[in-house]
Parts: C-alpha cells; structure tokens; sequence
C-alpha cells in the first residue's frame, strides 16, 4: 500500500484480469440467477457489468427438474431448478448474438454428464463468437448424473478440467462445490489440470420438508442452498484456498450488497459474482459495484488489486 | 420502484386490500399481471412475493392489490399503513387476453382467486361487457368483491364450501350445474383459484370444447425470467411436454396448455 | 398408520428411546448453548426437557479461544467459543450434582486431542454418577487439535467410537460434522464401530470478514455456522442417514420453532435438540415441545414415532 | 417478557431514549445491569441485542434506556414507537458496586458509556450522594444528560474530540488533567465507554492507586451465562488469566480485573 496517505485524485481503478479476462471492474453475475441478459436489461446498463455469466449450458436441451423449484429458507434460497437449458447449439444461435451488442465479457457456465459432454462443450464454444471464457460447473447438485459428482472428487474434477482446457484456447474457470471434506484438495487438483481461474461457491446441498403434506417441499426432493445464509461459509472457502493456490477466484455466495463483496475481495477473491440478490433487487450488480467504488475512495484505494486477500495479512 | 401506501384494509378477516400510488404502473397494467413485492426490509423474509393487480385508477394513478394473509410476507405487508413506502416491480407477465365484444364471458374465482379477475372484470365494464362471475369461498364471509362486482352490472353466482352462503359446495360444482351442457351458453372461461379447482374447471370446460384463461401460481425468485424457478408444466410442441415461466409466459395460459398433475 | 381416522383421546405419547437413553420427549438442549442447565432454569422447568446435553467438556480445563467469539450472520451465528470448559473432573465434581436435583437424562458432549482422550473422558463419566449417556464430539470446528479432524474421516471417526464404546457401558451418541463430502460415509463406519446413536449437525465451518478493520472479526479466524440459515443442510443430512444407517437420531442445527423440529422428525430423526434458539427465545424449548404436541394432536398421531422419517415415503 | 414502549425519543441525531412499561424489572434493577432486547420479528436480526439500564422510575414502573444507532438491530428498535410492544430479558448481569457514604466519586463516560452511568448517579442522587462527572463525545451535539446531571447536583466536565464543547481533546484527558496527582481528590471511579478509553483510564487509575469499577462490551449470545460467547479476558488465579462472562460476571469489572489488549 504505496500510496497509503496520499489523496486519490483520480478515481480508483476496479478493472480486473481473471484468467485472462478482462473484466472493467470486478461484479460479475452468477450462473443461473441471470438468465442470458434480457431479464435484467430492463433494470440496469448491462455494459456497466464486469462480466456476465449465463445459465448453465448442456449439450442437450433440458426440460429441468419437476415444480416446485424454489423454496424461500432463512435468508436462504433452496433451488432445484436442474439445469433447464436450451442445449448448447440454440443457445449459441439464439442466445448469444443478444449479448453481442454489449461491450461485455460473456462467461459460458457449462455442465455435462459424462467427461465427454464437458469436452464437446468446450470445443462448440471455443468456435463461437462471442464468448470471453468458460466455468466450468462441477459443482450443480440438482442434476442426477455428472454434476457435483465431478466437483466432488479432485481427480474426476481435475480431469474434467483437462478435458476442457484441452479443446479450448479461451480461458477457462472451474465453478467449485462447498460440499466437500477439502475444498482447498480439489482447487489445488483443478489448478494442476490447468485451471485459468477458480470460482466458488455453487450452492450447498440442502433440502426442506412441508409439514403439512409431510413430503419434500421440491420436487426433486433435495436442492442448492444460496443467499445470505450461506455467505460465512463462502468467505471461508475463498479464504482457504486463496492462501493455498495461486489462481484468481471470482467469489460469491449470498453477495447482497458492496460490503458483503468485499468480505470476499479482503478474503482473497479477486471478482466478486451477485447471485440470489438479483431477485430481491434487479440493481443489486450496480449496487454492489458502485458501493466497492464509494468505499475505495473513501479509504483512499487507488487499485482493487490492493484489497485482494488483505485480510490475510492479520491470519493466525 | 418505491411505492407509497394510499391505503390498507382489512376487508374480511384475514383478507387485506393495499392500495398504492404508482402512477407508472396504473398505466402500464394489464388485467392478469402481476407486481412483485418486498414485504420486509431484512433478509428474512428475502424473497419478493407476487401479488396480482386487482384494481386500477389510472386517474388518480393508484393500483389496488387483493391479498390473505398466509405466511411471512403477506403478514409483514399487512403491518404496513398509509404513508408507508414499498417497494415493487411490475407490471409483470402476461394478462389476460380479452374477450371479443360480443362474446359471453364467464369468470370464475376460487377464494383469493377472484384478486386477478376483478381487474378484468373492471376492463370489462369499462367496456360495457358484462360476465358471468362464479365466486366460490370456504364461508361466506370470505366472499370478496360480489357486490362491488354486482354494481358493475355482473352477475355474480356464489358458492361457499359451507354452505352459508349461496350454493352449498365448490365453485366448480355449481359452474357445471349452471351452464347448459353443449348449448352455446358460454363462449369464453377466465378462471384463477387453487389448483385442484382449476384443474376440475378445465376438464370441465374441455369436456364443452370452451376456450378459456387460467391464472396460476408458482414459487418465485426473480420474477422477470431469469430464474426457471417458477416452471409451470406445459404441453410442448408436438406432443411433449415444455416447463413455461410463470412470470414471463404467464401467470395467464390459455386452459389447453397447461398440464395439471 | 393404523391408526388413521381414529380420534386421538389421550394425550399422544411422546417418549423416545435414543440408544437406550429414556427420554419423556424428544426435546433435549444442543451442546454448548444451554450451559450446564441452571442457567436457564430461572426461564423454564428443566424436568419438563426430553434431556440436557451439556457443554463440550475436555481432558483438562480450556480457557477457550480469544474474543470476540461470536457474531451474527443472516439468520445465523457464527462462534468460535474454542470448548472453553472446567475440565472433566470439575465439571463431575462442581456442575454435575445440580443436575442430579432434576428429573432428566443428562448426556454429556466430550472432545479431545488424541483418541485416548475420548477413552479417557469415557471411562471417568462411565464411573460417575448421574450421567445417563456420551455425546462424542468429532466435528467441533474450534480447536486446533482433534475436534473435526476425527469427524472429517470415516475411519478417525470409527476409531474415536471404539474407543468411547471400549471404555463405557453407557450409551454413546457420536455428534456429526457437516463439513464432509459424505455424512453418510462417515455415519455408517461409526454405526459399524458401535455407537448407539448419531447426533447431527454439528456447525459449518464459516467465517466473517470486517471490512472497516479489514481483519477476519472471530478472534479465532474461522469459526462454526449455526441457527437457522443451516437448517436446509441439517435436515438433508439427517434425511440421508435416515435412509443408510439404522441407528436413532437426533436432528439439530436451526430448530427455531416446532415445525423445524417437525421437519427434522419427518426427516428422519428420532428426537431433536434446540441450540441457537435458546439465545433468543430462552424459552424455544418448551415452544417446540409444546408445538409438536399441538400438531400431532390436530393431526390425529398417536405415538411421536409414527412421524419419525415420514417424508421418505414419498421420495423418488 | 414483552414491555410495552410508553415513550421514543431521538435525543440527539442518531440516539435513541425508549421508555419502557416492565415493572418487575424496575424493582430489581441495579445500576450498572443491562437488558437483553429483541429488536426485530424476523430472523434478521437473529441475535438479541443487549443495552444498559439508563434510569429506573420504580413508582411508574418505567425503564429507560438510551442507545446509539449503528446497526440494525439498534435502527429495527428505532422504528418501534408509543404503544409498540419491546420483548426484552432481564436485569441481566451484575451492577456497579455503589460507594460509601463520604467517598468522593468520578464517573467517567465516553460517548453512550454514560447509557448504565446514568443510571448509577440517578442511585447517588437519591442517596444524596453528589459525582464528579467526566463527559465526552465527539462533538458537542452528542454530549448527553449533561443538563440533567447537573440539576441533581453532580458537577459535570466536558470534553469533546472536536473541541465543540468544553475540553478539546479525550475524557481520559481532561481527567488526568483535572484531578491532582498523588492526593486524595477522588475514592473511586466509575467508567464506561469504548475499549480504547477505558483502557487509558485504567492505566492512570492504577498509577494514582484509585480504586474503580468500568462496564465492558462484548458481542454476546445467550445473556445468561450458558455460550460462552461473551468473554472477557481478566486476571485470573495466581497470575494466569481467565476468560469471563460479561453477562454474568460482568459488564462491571473491577478496574485491576481487565486484562486490555
Ligand atoms: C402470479 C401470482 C399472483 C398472485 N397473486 C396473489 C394475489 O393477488 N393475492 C394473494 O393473496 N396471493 C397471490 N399470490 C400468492 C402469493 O404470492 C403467496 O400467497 C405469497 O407469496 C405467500 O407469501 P408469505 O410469505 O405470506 O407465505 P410463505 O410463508 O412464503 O408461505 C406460506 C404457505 O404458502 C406456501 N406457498 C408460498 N408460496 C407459494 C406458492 N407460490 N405456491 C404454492 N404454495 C406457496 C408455503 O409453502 C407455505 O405453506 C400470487 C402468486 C402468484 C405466483
Ligand atoms: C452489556 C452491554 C451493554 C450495552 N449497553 C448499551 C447501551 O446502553 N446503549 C447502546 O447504544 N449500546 C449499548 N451496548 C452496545 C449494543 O449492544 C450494540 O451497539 C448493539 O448490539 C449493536 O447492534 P446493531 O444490530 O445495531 O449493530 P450490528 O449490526 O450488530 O453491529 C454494528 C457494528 O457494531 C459492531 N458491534 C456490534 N456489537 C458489538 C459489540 N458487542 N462489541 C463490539 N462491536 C460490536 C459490529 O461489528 C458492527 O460493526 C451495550 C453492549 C453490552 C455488551
Ligand atoms: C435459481 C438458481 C439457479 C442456479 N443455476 C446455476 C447454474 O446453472 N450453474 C451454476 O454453476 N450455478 C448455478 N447456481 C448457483 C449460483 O451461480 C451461485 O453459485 C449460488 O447461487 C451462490 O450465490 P448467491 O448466494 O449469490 O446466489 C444457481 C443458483 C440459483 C439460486
Ligand atoms: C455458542 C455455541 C457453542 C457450541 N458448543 C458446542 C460444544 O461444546 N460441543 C458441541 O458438540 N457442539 C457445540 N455447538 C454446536 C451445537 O450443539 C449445535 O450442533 C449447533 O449449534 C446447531 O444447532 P443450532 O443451529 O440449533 O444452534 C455449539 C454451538 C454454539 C452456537
Ligand atoms: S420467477 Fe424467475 S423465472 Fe420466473
Ligand atoms: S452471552 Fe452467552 S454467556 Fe454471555
């Protein structure tokens, strides 16, 4: 902190490289909370974001999982929602060219059922104009096969990891799953297999009960758990990985507004992604950024990059 | 946005009407859609919670919201008075589509089901078209609007689960007792209430081969589309099935679409 | 259900057998949010408890992590009390008679560095008096030695059992961590290890983050999640044991009122223990008792087992 | 138990009086105990909020307490007016230890530390006890019950980090300066306010051999007793240290008993 003291006369500098992607400050969307663009262009300048990335993408189109998908827990959002998709091929044809017109890094989040699927994936997207980089979901507990599955072993997830940075030039991010004995024993796995950059954390595993039917509130009995509730755990699993392995991490989980997201950037992620907040408030990305700002000035800032991991420095 | 509160009242127990000045949204709102609500102001309850427009005065640019009092939200909303502020989105979704002039309209309305209909109904007057209303509640104190309906030159028929008021039984159950099986008595069906009775209603109304609306409901995240959470099971093209967005394809679907389970 | 249709007339049964311990219902105290009992004795009967579960108590005397230990997240509670306690001599000595002027099991949680601290502990509660059962606590996440180590491995896991089962005729409760890739693993070589029941969840491992200090706020860096932002995790935890390992449990972590409690008997748990909520409500025990009585009487259900693991009849 | 709020006023931009109805604890209170408060109805705030005793009307059976916004639980409690219902738990913890008749007493208050203080010279006025109060605030406008204070006898310094008001400059300042080193000017103190003050406090005390008593803060859980949550670390035994329960064995210390960091 060179400049500790020094008046910041300009103002501060939020633009961030993850994995070599450049993003014009660090507030990206999270998968599946966004849609593809359109839902949110009504309520915010979607240029304004530092990146956005879409709904998980499967090679095959998919129905998604039976009503009800959502249920509200304490400050929490169970979600079983099964990655309903239009499949790859429509989604390059139909719904990318929409965010082409905005000057904006587009993130693809994939999922596949096999280390296959995840490699096919990859190669359609390497081709396809317009996407900035893909995350790779490894980590989605609401599918039967492939999923979390792969996010949940450090082997299979490094080798879907190398299976995809094997058929793609663009850079590629690994979404990370908090229900693991060692999230920080699958990042370092993921990072030797390639990894440009980490995120986390897809949701926790979870599920309700209705006490009046007496039957599991989803229908597809178990569920993610996001949203504020589970923002401690979040922290903590950027924070451990943070101080063991050397790649950006875009961190998230129940992000609601700028404080929240720079627990995650002092606990060491270098981009922050807003969730479930997007629900609550439709502006909740420009909230979030324009509070980071608000607060680099006024604690005298000049680069994001100096916030990133800070609070390590006073660790045990 | 953030809305002011005009008034709030308890018009049955249980049962509250919110009236808000929200010039914007008076303009812009359809019969059948919805607003998006924030009930509290912490993290408990997170979530928005959808109520559909009930009434409209685009004059004194106040819509009018129709809500019981069933969970967390809708009872935080009810502590809220005149002069308060809320906050909402919407217009949202898809309303209802209009009837053609001459066609006759029956409409049908299970317990709070009637708060979407109502907005309809006034379209409807506005455009000197009278319905039908088949109004079913578990009691008869629990019968909303019939006589505001009734001033507006509708013909309300009521059923109450109770039998304290009008039929004795459901609302569906006195529909079918009503309209002539196979005469032409009936050209068009709206219809909002619990699954269960709008499922009954569009065997009902299938059987007849009458075109209708339904309002149905869903859990809800972002209720702009982003979110798939609030699938509702569709027929899709050919003969498979398709999960349509309630917020965005709906609330309102045509009767044939809509697979009941 | 035999006995559907049939008005209940008697006041329905609530008592539960965990493992051999009689509870006269199946509310009891989560360890370390009711102290060793008098502290909550001015607010309700302790007679009227299905059992007490004391504070996590060591080897020898803690003095417990350095403050602040606590801080509230959305809808939750993050600690890091690091199981200050009198030690287990003091604690039979000086806590344990009051207890012994009530009527109710009291289970005792106990932690230790090395396997042969459990052992130990083990042998010096079998000898006292007053003690109707063991809650072996391998998922503390506030220690730096032992405590979730063992919890987080199968096979520590069994090893900790044995040795607590080796050196007791009484009951033994094995309390289990969250933090896992698979509860159910860890739960099933504890069953084949002998434990007479699970206790689960014990808290997420969390953290949280000042941003005016930019330090982490837990004087312990990390601490453990609970309250009711950890119910969804709980619940599923217990509905997939329930279906594995057939051994009772107790269902905790965010039981606030009655119908959380029925969601985790509907789960699968046999009884249930309120922690957090204590601090809130110090009566929440006696509401949830009073709630679940309530609900079985409107729902016609005579004995509280026939609730026990209901949902899963309706799982896919 | 649930009290209801007979009175809320904003005393100064940001700081609260609420005046509550709870009779039974205006007959146990003691100076120097706190409440432990619910603030929301929801699940955010989970956490009761714990906020001294700042006067006691025993014969209308009125509490007072008087806090500062900075959260929002405290924001929550803001909200709730006249006629409102407060759920709160106590008198919790354990009170200052009032003086002998014939000593000369200091109380010493930063910011809202003068919230339980308050609270103890209302119980030496009533004793015809008269203090020498040490008050100060970061500018004028947030020195608080200095007036009254004053009315009952007390004789009250002021000092503000701005030097609005009084002595520019620290509490702890202007109370080095103003007692004499070495004599026998003051018997005890009584302080309370933020940790880095007390801490200074406790350094000239000890050095001039005078005896006191300071009310700390810490986060807490349960506020009676059973988390351990609220620790505190103090002298222990021999010359180890201990942690203990600011709910229980607190929030007075004795002034030797805080260890300081
Ligand atoms: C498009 C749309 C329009 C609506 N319009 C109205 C209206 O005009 N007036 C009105 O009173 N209500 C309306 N509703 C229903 C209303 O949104 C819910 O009653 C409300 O969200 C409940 O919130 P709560 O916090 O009070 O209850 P919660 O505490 O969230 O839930 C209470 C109970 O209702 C169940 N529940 C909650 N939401 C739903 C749901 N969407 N579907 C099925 N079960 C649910 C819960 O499981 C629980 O048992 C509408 C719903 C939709 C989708
Ligand atoms: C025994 C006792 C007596 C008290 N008496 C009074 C009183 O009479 N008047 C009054 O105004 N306040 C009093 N306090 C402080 C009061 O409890 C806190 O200000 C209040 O809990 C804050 O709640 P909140 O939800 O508004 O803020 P939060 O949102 O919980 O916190 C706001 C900020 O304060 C910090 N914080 C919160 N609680 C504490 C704490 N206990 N210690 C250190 N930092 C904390 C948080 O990290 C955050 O930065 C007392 C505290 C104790 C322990
Ligand atoms: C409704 C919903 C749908 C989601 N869909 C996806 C998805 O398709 N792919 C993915 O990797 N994560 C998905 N997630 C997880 C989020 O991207 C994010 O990791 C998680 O919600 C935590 O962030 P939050 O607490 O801010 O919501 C979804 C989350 C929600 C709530
Ligand atoms: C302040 C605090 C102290 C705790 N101490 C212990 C302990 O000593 N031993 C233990 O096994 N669990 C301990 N726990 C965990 C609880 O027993 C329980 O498993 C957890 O809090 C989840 O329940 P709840 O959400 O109802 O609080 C503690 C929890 C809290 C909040
Ligand atoms: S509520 Fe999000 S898509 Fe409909
Ligand atoms: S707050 Fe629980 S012991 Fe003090």
């Amino acid at each position: 902190m060179s400049n500790a003291g020094v008046k910041v006369k300009n103002r501060p500098n939020l633009s961030v490289n993850i994995g070599g992607i450049h993003m014009k400050n660090p507030v990206a969307t999270a998968s599946g909370t966004f849609g593809y663009g359109p839902e949110y262009a009504p309520y915010i300048d979607l240029n304004r974001l530092g990146a956005i990335v879409v709904k998980g993408t499967t090679l095959e189109p998919r129905a998604g999982n039976p009503a009800p998908r959502l249920v509200e827990t304490p400050a929490g959002i169970l979600n079983s929602i099964g990655l309903q998709n239009p499949g790859v091929d429509r989604f390059i044809e139909e719904y990318l060219p929409y965010l082409a017109g905005y000057d904006l890094p587009v993130i693809v989040n994939i999922a596949g059922d096999t280390v296959e699927h995840y490699a096919i994936l990859a190669g359609k997207l390497d081709r396809a104009h317009g996407v900035s980089g893909i995350e790779v979901n490894i980590s989605c507990p609401n599918v039967k096969k492939g999923g979390m599955q792969f996010g949940s072993d450090p082997v299979m997830a490094a080798e879907v990891t190398r299976a995809v940075k094997g058929n793609t030039e663009k850079p590629v991010i690994v979404k990370l799953s908090p229900n693991v004995t060692s999230i920080v024993a699958v990042a370092k796995k993921v990072a030797e297999a390639g990894a440009d950059a980490l995120s986390m954390i897809n949701t926790l595993l979870g599920m309700a009960i209705d006490i009046k039917t007496r039957r599991p509130v989803l229908g597809n009995v178990m569920g993610g758990l996001a949203g504020p509730s589970v923002r401690p755990v979040a922290v903590r699993a950027v924070w451990q990985v943070y101080r063991e392995v050397d790649l950006p991490i875009i961190g998230m989980g129940g992000i609601m507004a700028a404080g929240d997201a720079l627990e995650f950037v002092l606990a060491g992620a270098a981009a922050v992604a807003v969730g479930s907040a997007n629900f609550v408030n439709p502006c909740a990305t420009m909230d979030v950024l324009e509070g980071i700002e608000k607060y680099m000035i006024e604690n005298e800032i000049q680069d994001i990059s100096e916030l990133v991991g800070a609070a390590q420095r006073f660790s045990l | 946005m953030d809305a002011g509160i005009v008034k709030q009242q308890e018009v049955a127990e249980g049962y509250f009407r919110l009236t808000v000045f929200a010039p914007a949204v008076a303009v812009a709102a359809k019969p059948g859609q919805f607003l998006h609500m924030r009930c509290g102001d912490t993290l408990d309850p997170l979530l928005r919670r959808p109520i559909s427009i009930h009434a409209v005065n685009r004059d004194k640019g106040e819509v009018a919201l129709l809500y019981k009092v069933v969970g967390k939200g809708t009872a935080l909303l009810a502590q809220k008075g005149k002069g308060d502020q809320v906050n909402l989105l919407g217009p949202l979704g898809k309303g209802f589509t209009l009837p053609e002039r001459n066609e006759k309209v029956c409409v049908v309305a299970g317990g709070i089901g009637i708060a979407p209909l109502f907005c309809l109904l006034q379209e409807l007057t506005a455009r000197n078209h009278s319905a039908a209303v088949f109004l079913g509640a578990a009691t008869g104190s629990q019968l909303l609007c019939a006589g505001e309906m009734e001033r507006c030159g509708h013909i309300v028929h009521i059923a109450t689960d109770d039998g304290s008021a009008g039929f004795p039984g459901t609302v569906t159950g006195l529909f079918e007792k009503t309209i002539t099986p196979g005469s032409s008595s009936v050209d068009r069906v709206y219809a909002c209430g619990p699954r269960r009775m709008l499922k009954r209603l569009c065997e009902i109304i299938r059987l007849e081969g009458i075109p209708g609306e339904v309002s149905v409901e869903e859990r809800m995240g972002c209720g702009v589309g982003a979110c798939l959470s609030c699938a509702c099971k569709t027929r899709g093209e050919g003969n498979g099935v398709a999960y349509k967005r309630v917020c965005m394809e709906g609330p309102v679907f045509p009767v044939g679409e809509v697979v009941w389970e």
